[in-house]
């Protein structure tokens, strides 16, 4: 089965308000995917749908199973972060996350601490599980987070909005971060963003949601000026040089 | 509803005790209302209800304890001025001030001042049954009259002995026995509805493993664990437990409660002790 | 039934000590509920007790130490957790610290306590003339502190960041209205009991909240509300001989709870513009790679 | 001063039950402050009047009515308040509205209601073998609730939205903690008094929350904290002869303003990692334009 | 005086850690500033130094005298917003930093409304304003801010980071607002941003910070591949094409 993520015919309804409606597509395993849209397109609530936290009508799939709660095959880094319990240290954050879901009390077992010392590893966050999370930088926080995700080898990581507040440099090690670990493991990564640039080298597909509708797209159908344009509905320039792209909304014309 | 009573003297009593007395020196001519028939509610809580704030808007005569007992009552008072109230407090008839243990009514010789104080206020107020009241009084009085007679005799039998209560609500009635009240702070820390101090707790249980107590007095209306632990303490130790209430249990007039008391008390300190 | 409301002097202080409490709680009660502050207005309540117990101790009138404790103690709180995060924690602390200090006063008591702690249990029913003007008094002087911090106070409640750099003292600004809170609750428990003031502080105003988008609005509801709850319940109170403090409360609650009702304005359902659609998604072209 | 410490019953009973109530209290205690659930643990100390005196009125034992009432507030709590905004309202709330039948259920006492009024200050030095045992038993049921939601609730405590997605039930989690909050305040209140467990939980929890970063080191912390201060706050009842309540807070409000000292872990001060810095900046070229 | 802000030898310490010294710039009356600096450089406490909220060695000057706290010349957005009161209106919000510091009440006024109608008509917001803030997306509770900053007619506007979580086209839109407002009121602007590309084309000059320093540079001279690569530490890349800037960091190098 080499698909991660397949919707048939999935509609969205929140609060009596279409979200999605007829949206039918397939990601294939293994694949880093943007996930692109203006605000309320309804990015955070695809990728909530997939974690079977919203209700839907129709028919989405993970790895040929039906997408329901908890699934351990899933790994998620929510959009909206409550402010974390700043006096605890990062490792304690980790791995509280390690088999959280599960009733019972966590006892300290070395095979525990071997997982959360392989994920913090993986994403090169060692030094930083000591130290208290309000000493840490948002770049740091959100390394620990990604940690998290990787937690129990999931095969599909869907990151919501993770480059949020950082600078160029700590945007461009996150998407090596993420592209790294999805190579080295081979597993499907959904990653949102309203900064196409620092992924557009990291991208294999381009998810993009706008008007109700959702769609996959390879990086060149997509990431045009024509059809960004529209995607956004604002002028969206997008200019080739030296093998690379640069996106860049127009802000001469609003 | 002021049409076949209108005529009844109106008398709000704070405690029942006195409304119970003030029922009975007044007889028909006058219509009582008692305020607690459970000085034991939640102090913090109490809430007095509109029927009852009526009644002493309406009272002619108000009774209340005082010395901090009842102290919602001077708001309730103000709160309904009435040119032509006469409020008794019993604590002020009998000499006493704050600090002075509030349970009056055990007291046998402060009953008999209330009984009269009222009675005159009743006379005063209705002098053409005066004749009545001050039957009324006579029988109340020698009615009461073996409470304090009881009292005196124990006293020259038990005067000196020692004994040990969980709070004081016995103690006037302990005073007028002449017996030897020991752990008074313990009772007040209890009375209070706080923590009564190690030393405390230690003396109290000292005097009953050692025998220094011949009696144990509890509050029979109160079983909360700590009294509860002290009665198993005096019970191994063989100093016998006397249960008494802080309200007059229904169905019982004064003298009727006041002297099962008196002989419970007695029977008790009569038991010999047994050898350790 | 209701026969007579009017012809009892204690219904009329009734009335005027509701209203007058009313009044007060339903503002001060607006801007607790806005900085989520109902535990400290609660713990405020608790703290007099410490104040009273020590005044009469010290020979002095557990008015005088009611109130100046409580304001102590408001002091205490806004000066230790102005940052949100710890800030049960520093009322809690300060709770327990006056509780304890409270139980060590009534451990130098010789006398029977009920008359400090009374104090804390006002009623209704039993106001009079005196100390309605006592709760008038208190009440103009804890509207006309609101008012002369209401800007800021309003101001550091919603942006914080940016009051502070418009020059708003936030501690300041947070230990004078917990002072307020503290002088409101204290003035008022004593006469209609700590439950009473609580309940009238949180209900009416949570309730206004969710009635009303607008800040002027919603304190006028908040204290209209608290008005008629307290004066409904003190008709059903009479009409039923029930305590009046159990039917305010029960009346703030289903006040709240009614707010919820489908019908009336604010249902918790959020209501995203439409925002105009752009055009048709080009078409996916590419399918599923790798 | 200290000699006969542990020669008497109570003293030793004293020592039982505070251990028993400071192995319960450190633990829920923590969690609670964690979740800044401090209110609600002081409000479900309360609510269990309501249900002593209801269930007295019934003719049951009040202990019953007390942990069935506590229980149910705790529920109505979770179930009302799950979102950070407006849980205080609905604490709030509930507060008031369990206080209110208190009160309605007093009016109709005919009974003696100590039991429910001794509440506030319990009684360290009175503890018999029986309650003993009870406060063990409800103890051990506490902590083992705890044990068996305490991945799950420590979970949804750091991260609501990813345990959510992971598949805890957020409402569920929070409702069950509530309970057993609930649970423990209600078994340890009536013995040592409202005041006493509060303390017991939140002074140690916060404590421990600054000195250790670590999860099981600051659990095992709070619990050894609150059993040092209420064996230390006996001892020091013992020795000055004032209340073991109003020792025991002492000590809690002093070890929590101790762990602010400089030398101690965890000073508030935040120490961000300097960054292997960039080269040296391009020379500003085109001063103030313009 | 030309000069917005006027710094002498400025040097603010924090927790015991130098964060700027001996900064020394000035910034023309009525310059569009874009503040650039990795996370953790030091743009908010460069504006809190403005603001007055953080002490300082040297001398903050803006029009010409010291900079204190309270300033009316001067307009803020914050970076870090505390949660909105949620059930509130968008015009009661507005409403409440309208001479918030100053102490008594506010009664309604004639003049006050015109106020605030008048900064909600500037950043298109009237509609909006009697809206419920939980109501209303990010990028309309942006506007609302923004409107804000424009009360009582400020000759300095302190903006920081009002692009986060923004989509793109509501990037643009708020660029050009804000550009907007400070042509046809002559008023300065500084601007920080981690996505440099929407805020080129409105650039008057660059202040950038990195490693205690800060210093002003036009658009040409500092929006280069070289300085921008070591103002990050990272590679950057800027592309000029047709008269157009573009930045991005190099995601395959790590
Ligand atoms: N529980 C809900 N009830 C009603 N509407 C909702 C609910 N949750 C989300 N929505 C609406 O659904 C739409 C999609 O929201 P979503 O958060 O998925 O957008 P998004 O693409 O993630 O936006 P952003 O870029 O701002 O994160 C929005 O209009 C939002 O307001
Ligand atoms: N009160 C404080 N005490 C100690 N250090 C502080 C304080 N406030 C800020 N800092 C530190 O000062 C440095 C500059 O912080 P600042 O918030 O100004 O950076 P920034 O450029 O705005 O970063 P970002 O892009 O993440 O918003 C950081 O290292 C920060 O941790
Ligand atoms: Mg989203
Ligand atoms: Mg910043
Ligand atoms: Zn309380």
């Amino acid at each position: 089965m080499s698909e991660a993520v397949r919707f048939d015919d999935v509609g969205i309804v929140q609060g009596g308000r279409t979200i999605l409606s007829q949206v039918a597509l397939r990601i294939a395993d293994g694949a880093f995917v943007g996930v692109l849209g203006g605000n309320g397109a309804g990015k955070t609530t695809l990728m909530r749908a997939i974690l079977g936290l919203v209700p839907v009508t129709g028919r989405i799939s993970l790895f040929g199973r039906p997408a329901t709660r908890g699934n351990p095959l899933v790994g998620y880094m929510p959009q909206r972060r409550a402010p974390l319990a700043a006096r605890l240290s990062g490792r304690t954050l980790v791995a509280a996350a390690l088999d959280g879901q599960r009733w019972g009390i966590a006892l300290p077992s070395a095979q525990a601490s071997r997982e959360v010392d392989r994920v913090l590893e993986q994403v090169g966050a060692q030094a930083l599980a000591a130290r208290k999370l309000d000493e840490l930088s948002g770049g740091e926080r959100q390394r620990l987070l990604l940690a998290q995700t990787l937690l129990g080898d999931p095969k599909l990581l869907l990151l919501d909005e993770p480059l949020i507040s950082l600078d160029p440099k700590r945007q461009a090690e996150m998407v090596a971060l993420v592209r790294d670990v999805q190579q080295a493991r081979g597993i499907a990564v959904l990653f949102s963003a309203h900064e196409l640039n620092p992924l557009l080298g990291a991208l294999d597909q381009v998810l993009y949601l706008g008007n109700g509708q959702a769609a996959l797209g390879s990086v060149d159908a997509v990431i045009t000026s024509e059809s960004l344009s529209r995607l956004y509905a604002a002028p969206i320039e997008v200019v080739r040089s030296n093998g690379r792209i640069f996106v860049m909304s127009d802000t001469r014309i609003a | 509803a002021r049409t076949t009573a209108s005529a009844a003297i109106g008398i709000v009593a704070a405690e029942n005790v006195y409304g119970d007395l003030a029922q009975r020196l007044g007889g028909q001519h006058v219509r009582v209302t008692s305020i607690l028939s459970n000085p034991d509610q939640d102090p913090h809580l109490f809430e007095v209800s509109p029927s009852i704030a009526r009644a002493l808007s309406g009272a002619d005569i108000v009774v209340a304890n005082g010395i901090g007992y009842d102290p919602w009552m001077q708001g309730l008072l103000a709160a309904s001025a009435s040119p032509d109230r006469s409020v008794l407090v019993v604590a002020a008839l009998a000499g006493r001030r704050d600090g002075d243990n509030p349970h009056l009514w055990y007291d046998p010789a402060v009953i008999p001042v209330y009984a009269r104080a009222l009675s005159a206020e009743l006379a005063r107020r209705d002098p053409a049954d005066a004749a009545f009241y001050a039957g009324r009084l006579r029988d109340t009085l020698s009615a009461i009259a073996p409470v304090a007679q009881r009292a005196a005799q124990m006293r020259a039998r038990y005067a000196g002995v020692p004994v040990t209560a969980t709070e004081p609500v016995f103690g006037e009635m302990a005073r007028a026995i002449g017996l030897a009240m020991r752990n008074e702070r313990f009772q007040r820390a209890v009375m209070n509805d706080t923590e009564p101090a190690a030393s405390d707790v230690a003396a109290m249980e000292t005097d009953l493993r050692r025998h220094r107590v011949r009696l144990l007095i509890t509050n029979s209306q109160a079983s909360d664990s700590a009294a509860q632990r002290l009665a198993e303490v005096a019970a191994r130790a063989g100093v016998p437990t006397v249960g008494v209430t802080e309200t007059e249990p229904s169905g019982r007039d004064y003298t009727a409660w006041m002297l099962g008391e008196l002989d419970a008390v007695a029977a008790a300190l009569d038991t010999k002790a047994p050898a350790l | 039934m209701l026969t007579g409301l009017f012809s009892y002097g204690f219904m009329i202080n009734a009335f005027l000590a509701a209203m007058a409490v009313a009044l007060v709680a339903g503002p001060v009660g607006y801007v607790l509920v806005l900085r989520q502050q109902s535990f400290a207005g609660h713990a405020l309540s608790h703290v007099g007790f410490t104040g009273a117990t020590g005044a009469v101790l010290l020979g002095l009138p557990p008015l005088w130490g009611l109130v100046a404790v409580t304001l102590l103690a408001g002091l205490a709180m806004g000066l230790l957790g102005e940052r949100v995060a710890g800030r049960d924690v520093a009322i809690g602390l300060v709770l327990a610290g006056a509780l304890g200090l409270g139980l060590l006063f009534l451990h130098f008591f010789t006398a029977y306590a009920a008359q400090a702690t009374a104090l804390l249990f006002g009623n209704v029913f039993g106001v009079d003339r005196a100390t309605l003007l006592t709760l008038a008094g208190l009440g103009a002087l804890t509207l006309a502190g609101l008012a002369a911090i209401a800007r800021p106070l309003l101001f550091a409640s919603l942006q914080p960041e940016l009051a502070e750099a418009r020059g708003v003292r936030l501690r300041l600004v947070s230990v004078l209205f917990l002072g307020l809170v503290a002088l409101a609750t204290a003035g008022c428990a004593q006469i209609v009991g700590v439950l009473l003031v609580f309940t009238l502080m949180v209900g009416p105003a949570a309730t206004a909240q969710r009635l009303s988008p607008r800040l002027g609005v919603g304190v006028a509801l908040s204290a209209g509300l608290a008005l008629s709850e307290a004066w409904g319940g003190i008709v059903c109170a009479y009409a039923t001989d029930w305590p009046a403090s159990f039917w305010i409360t029960t009346l703030s609650g289903a006040g709240y709870l009614l707010s919820f009702l489908p019908g009336l304005p604010g249902p918790r359902r959020e209501r995203p513009p439409r925002r105009p659609g752009p055009g048709p998604l080009p078409a996916p072209s590419g399918g599923s790679s790798s």
